[in-house]
């Protein structure tokens, strides 16, 4: 057993046990604070991981924004909750059961935690990485390109080498050493464009709902 | 908690460097960890620790709930901006190396550079407006007067 | 010139949507959103005629390769549901001008129609997409909105934020069951691109025999089941139907549901591929064998069956339309899961049949929300004599809905019931047509209440719903007559989208040529 | 123990995912149920990420190494960390457009929890029947 999974269990026992914790507390006031302690821990589990992004977001969403939100919420709602009838809902804990076990038979073909050899890391992640997935041609790059090399350009990559320390050929001319925020900003920017308005839509819903009306408007 | 001189103190010592650190890890995002999110969210505690401890009423002095919303709107309109920008000069949306168009590999950096910012834009404003809605008092709660509005 | 098309579809009503947050009153927001489905309806015919002329259209956002970056393609499926979705997206806006303005508070509108729009970009984005997380993205984007926009219905009547909390909480956890999919075969295939998928599950040993690959297909099953509203996961659906905004409703019905059953589509037929889907994955167990057809069978006919006579028992006029949706969605999921040509062509087609008779029936029931205030059966009491517009548009509507003759309905279950005897399985053929019975019956109810009652002598006294509401109405009502009665366009539409979801894996694959094939650029082999 | 070594991550997420389905499922109190929702996608999100775990591997972020070159890797994965981040965004979302609605809910019907807020719709709906 290596270190790291010793220190993984260690920490995701600790969450496991935040997590039970969080939702079987009876005040509510209980609960956001140990969801907020859940969500940091969760964070640090994340860096073990080598996650930095993500145990940063966690850290400042789950331990921050989302504890405001609760607290601000408890206000309105009081901070307790009515005694339920059953310590143990049962045909929660069958559902949850069952669709446990499938979850994990499905894990049972999965590669080993680890593998570098898993299709995840060698179909298409490769590139990602190394930041040379290159251009489909008709970019703005093409005009340069024609001129420079009649060949096929479409998967050279449309930089030049540069002046940089790093000394790299990739598709920003020069690099980005933060993987994640390239892969987040161009190769799936996309996806952060709509991640931006989603964001934007949880502000306007707020806005639409808990705003209150002003006298004078009906 | 207007009294409370330590509070106070504190957080007039703590909000200068917490804006800083948010535009650092906004701008910073491509080299270390961190980026839009991350940093819009840094930038937006500091107005809600300065919200918290000298109440809402201050915070909307200076900068009125319009203006949290107007800039959340800006910000998505920066990134779709952006994207707009590479389709009229005839590109592909989200093509940011026609900011560029000499030299596109050099337009990336400036997209990325725009497009977190953009980002930590509507992310701070979201995040201080939700923080005001949900301290938003009820609807019909009478002993609250209009002020906030 | 690269034609942006593709784009233009999801971007133009995203910065409408957005900008639409700087406009003030009650009539600029409006006009801003209607000029907007305007647009993107013209685009989305400029894309039919192009799909039809030259098959399928990609378009690569940012120029990166659709491996790695993201990637549009639309093809016969997706101009067909784009269609719906663009259509019926400009006649609700149109008729949510008084609707609207009678239900959310007048400081409110340049909000509610930025949320309307920007449910609009979830919903066509979801469908022209060919990346799977773009999918779960935009597909929050459209729950999102549609959460709130049902949550408005709060100050009409108050069930619409239980219904909505409802919503959120199911939904999302449909949503998380599609992530948890998603999760499972990005470990075993390693890329994101839809028909990558579909090859590198195609080029697994055996991927009916692959545990991950199985639990994936099952979790986006039950995923995608929810937000389709298939029975028994539908417990959302009535109460937020019935409880949100009359305008609001008319949009979800006739498109949330549709999306999801094209997402269905996508992922059984295009990603894992059909003969996966309906052959490989059947297990024996003692002397039952349990395959996705028959599952998928199993509970779309229990769900017509159960919401019908559920349907039956609502006091409700939205509440009978709402359960009636549900058993409707059940039509369309037989007709995928007789994997035939025609039962196929029928499940199609009546995707566009239902969006029109629901949403034009959904508008009626709006105008008499409208003007009476109310929904309730026994308040429906002569309304032939006090709205006769709007009652005539229910019967008609509700015609449609029975399938009766020179109804679009008609077409569709037509199609569903030579579907069914083609596969040999009259039972569903009988659930199909006990499914209008039942529709008959609850139809029936609602046309006696209005037609054969007098109305209480206390009635007020109340005038026919305004003209804007009256002729969006009829525009949905009539055109579900008008293609019952002239169904060759859609029915072609259909039969061509039938076609390319039965052969479109074999085409990605690369085992049967086709013009929607694959893109002409390969580029694995080339490594810099 | 092999198998537990090699997939005990990906099993502690399923279970923290099954926690929070639990809590959804038993909890009547909405606050719960949110707070439960969340629970459960964090549970994905740490799916995801031990995904993305290469052994030996480091952070995804370039960095030089003693002799001045850029460290040649393993690095980890940074495509699931990617979408995770848009995940996150996305559950924040979910969670404050849920609070937004359940103080609504507070407000309108003077509770939280489910079983009361279902009392009090059958009561209004008999109460109009009558």
């Amino acid at each position: 057993m290596s270190e790291q999974l010793l220190v993984d269990i260690g920490l995701l026992t600790l969450v496991t046990a935040l997590a039970i914790a969080a939702i079987e507390v009876r005040s509510l006031f209980g609960a956001a604070m140990l969801a907020g302690v859940y969500s940091l821990v969760m964070a640090l589990e994340w860096t073990t991981l080598h996650a930095i992004d993500v145990a940063f977001t966690e850290a400042a969403v789950g331990a921050g924004i989302s504890t405001v939100l609760l607290i601000g919420a408890l206000v309105h709602v009081g901070r307790d909750e009515k005694k339920p009838r059953r310590r143990v809902d049962l045909r929660g804990l069958v559902v949850v059961g069952i669709t446990g076990a499938f979850l994990v038979y499905g894990t049972l073909d999965m590669p080993a935690f680890g593998d570098p050899q898993a299709p995840v890391h060698t179909h298409r992640a490769v590139r990602l990485v190394e930041q040379q997935v290159g251009k489909l041609p008709g970019g703005p790059g093409e005009r340069h390109a024609a001129v420079e090399n009649a060949a096929d350009t479409a998967f050279e990559p449309t930089s030049v080498v540069g002046s940089d320390p790093l000394d790299l050929v990739d598709d920003f001319a020069g690099h980005v050493p933060n993987m994640v925020t390239s892969v987040l900003a161009t190769y799936r920017g996309y996806d952060t464009m709509f991640e931006t308005v989603v964001i934007l839509i949880a502000g306007m819903s707020m806005m639409l709902l808990l705003q209150r009306r002003r006298k004078d408007v009906r | 908690m207007k009294e409370q001189l330590v509070l106070r103190v504190v957080a007039k010592c703590l909000i200068p460097p917490i804006l800083i650190f948010g535009c650092y890890i906004i701008t910073h995002g491509e080299l270390s960890p961190g980026g839009g999110f991350q940093g819009g969210i840094v930038l937006a505690s500091a107005f809600i620790l300065h919200a918290l401890i000298h109440g809402r009423a201050t915070l909307h002095q200076a900068f009125p709930r319009n203006l949290w919303a107007t800039i959340a709107t800006i910000g998505a309109l920066i990134f779709a901006g952006v994207g707009t920008y590479s389709l009229l000069r005839g590109g592909q949306f989200l093509d940011y190396g026609w900011i560029v168009p000499s030299h596109p590999a050099k337009g990336e950096p400036w997209g990325m550079t725009l497009v977190e910012y953009g980002v930590g834009l509507t992310v701070c404003s979201v995040m201080v407006l939700i923080y005001d809605m949900i301290s938003e008092p009820a609807e019909d709660d009478p002993t609250v007067d209009e002020d906030s509005a | 010139m690269i034609d942006q098309a593709p784009v233009l579809l999801v971007v133009v009503p995203l910065l409408a949507g957005i900008c639409c947050l700087f406009l003030r009153g009650q009539l600029l927001p409006w006009i801003w959103a209607q000029i907007t489905t305007l647009a993107v309806l013209g685009i989305a015919i400029h894309l039919l005629f192009r799909v039809l002329n030259e098959g399928a259209v990609t378009y690569a956002m940012g120029n990166w390769p659709q491996e790695w970056g993201i990637s549009y393609k639309i093809d016969a499926i997706n101009i067909f549901v784009v269609l719906i979705v663009a259509f019926i997206g400009c006649v609700t806006t149109c008729y949510a001008r008084q609707s609207i303005a009678s239900e959310i508070p007048r400081d409110r509108h340049h909000q509610f129609y930025s949320m309307w729009l920007l449910a609009l970009v979830g919903l066509l984005g979801i469908t022209v997409t060919n990346d799977v997380f773009n999918i779960y993205v935009l597909l929050e984007v459209s729950s999102l909105t549609i959460y709130t926009l049902v949550a408005m219905g709060k100050t009409r009547d108050k069930r619409a934020l239980t219904a909505a909390i409802r919503y959120v909480i199911i939904g999302s956890v449909g949503a998380s069951f599609i992530l948890v999919g998603i999760g499972y075969l990005l470990m075993v295939t390693g890329t994101l691109n839809l028909e990558d998928m579909a090859r590198a599950i195609a080029a697994l040993p055996e991927p009916e025999r692959n545990r991950t690959v199985v639990v994936a297909f099952a979790f986006l099953f039950v995923g995608l089941s929810v937000k389709m509203a298939l029975w028994p996961v539908h417990m959302w659906l009535p109460n937020a139907y019935g409880a949100a905004p009359s305008a609001v409703s008319a949009l979800i019905a006739a498109t949330a549901t549709k999306v999801g059953i094209y997402m269905a589509v996508r992922f059984l037929f295009t990603v894992f591929g059909p003969d996966f889907t309906f052959l490989s994955l059947s297990t024996t167990v003692g002397q039952f064998t349990f395959s996705c057809s028959g599952i998928l069978l199993t509970c779309a006919c229990l769900g017509v069956l159960v919401t019908g006579i559920q349907a039956m028992q609502q006091r409700e006029l939205k509440w009978i339309l709402a359960y009636s949706s549900v058993g409707q969605i059940g039509y369309m999921v037989i007709g995928l899961a007789l994997v035939n040509h025609a039962g196929l062509t029928g499940g199609i087609v009546h995707l566009l049949n239902h969006a029109l008779i629901k949403g034009g029936l959904f508008m009626a029931a709006g105008c008499v929300v409208f003007r009476l205030g109310s929904q309730r059966l026994e308040d429906l009491a002569g309304l032939s004599k006090r709205m006769p517009i709007t009652a005539a548009a229910i019967l008609v509507g509700g015609l449609g809905l029975i399938g009766f003759p020179l109804t679009a309905g008609f077409i569709s279950k037509w199609y569903l019931v030579s579907g069914a005897f083609e596969a040999g399985l009259w039972p569903v053929a009988a659930v199909l047509l006990t499914g209008s019975l039942f529709a008959l019956i609850y139809v029936w109810r609602v046309v006696e209440v209005m037609y054969f009652t007098a109305p209480p002598e206390n009635a007020v006294k109340v005038r026919e719903a305004p003209l804007s509401m009256l002729i969006c109405t009829w525009i949905l009502v009539g055109g579900s007559v008008v293609l019952g009665v002239f169904a060759q366009p859609t029915v072609a539409l259909a039969e061509h989208a039938a076609n390319q979801a039965l052969t479109g894996h074999a085409q990605i694959l690369g085992l049967r040529p086709g013009a929607s094939g694959d893109d002409p650029v390969v580029h694995d082999e080339v490594v810099p | 123990m092999s198998l537990f070594a090699t997939h005990a991550n990906y099993w502690f997420a399923i279970l923290i995912m099954m926690i929070g389905l639990y809590g959804i499922i038993a909890k009547r109190n909405l606050i719960k149920q949110a707070i439960a929702l969340g629970i459960f996608q964090t549970g994905i999100f740490l799916f995801y990420v031990s995904m993305a775990v290469i052994n030996g591997g480091t952070v995804p972020v370039w960095f030089l190494d003693e002799a001045g070159k850029k460290y040649a890797g393993p690095y980890d994965n940074p495509l699931p960390h990617c979408l995770m981040l848009t995940a996150i965004v996305v559950s924040v979302s979910v969670f404050a457009v849920a609070i937004a609605i359940i103080v609504n809910i507070k407000h309108a019907y003077g509770t939280i929890e489910e079983d009361e807020i279902l009392n009090l719709e059958a009561e209004a709906a008999a109460g109009s029947e009558a």
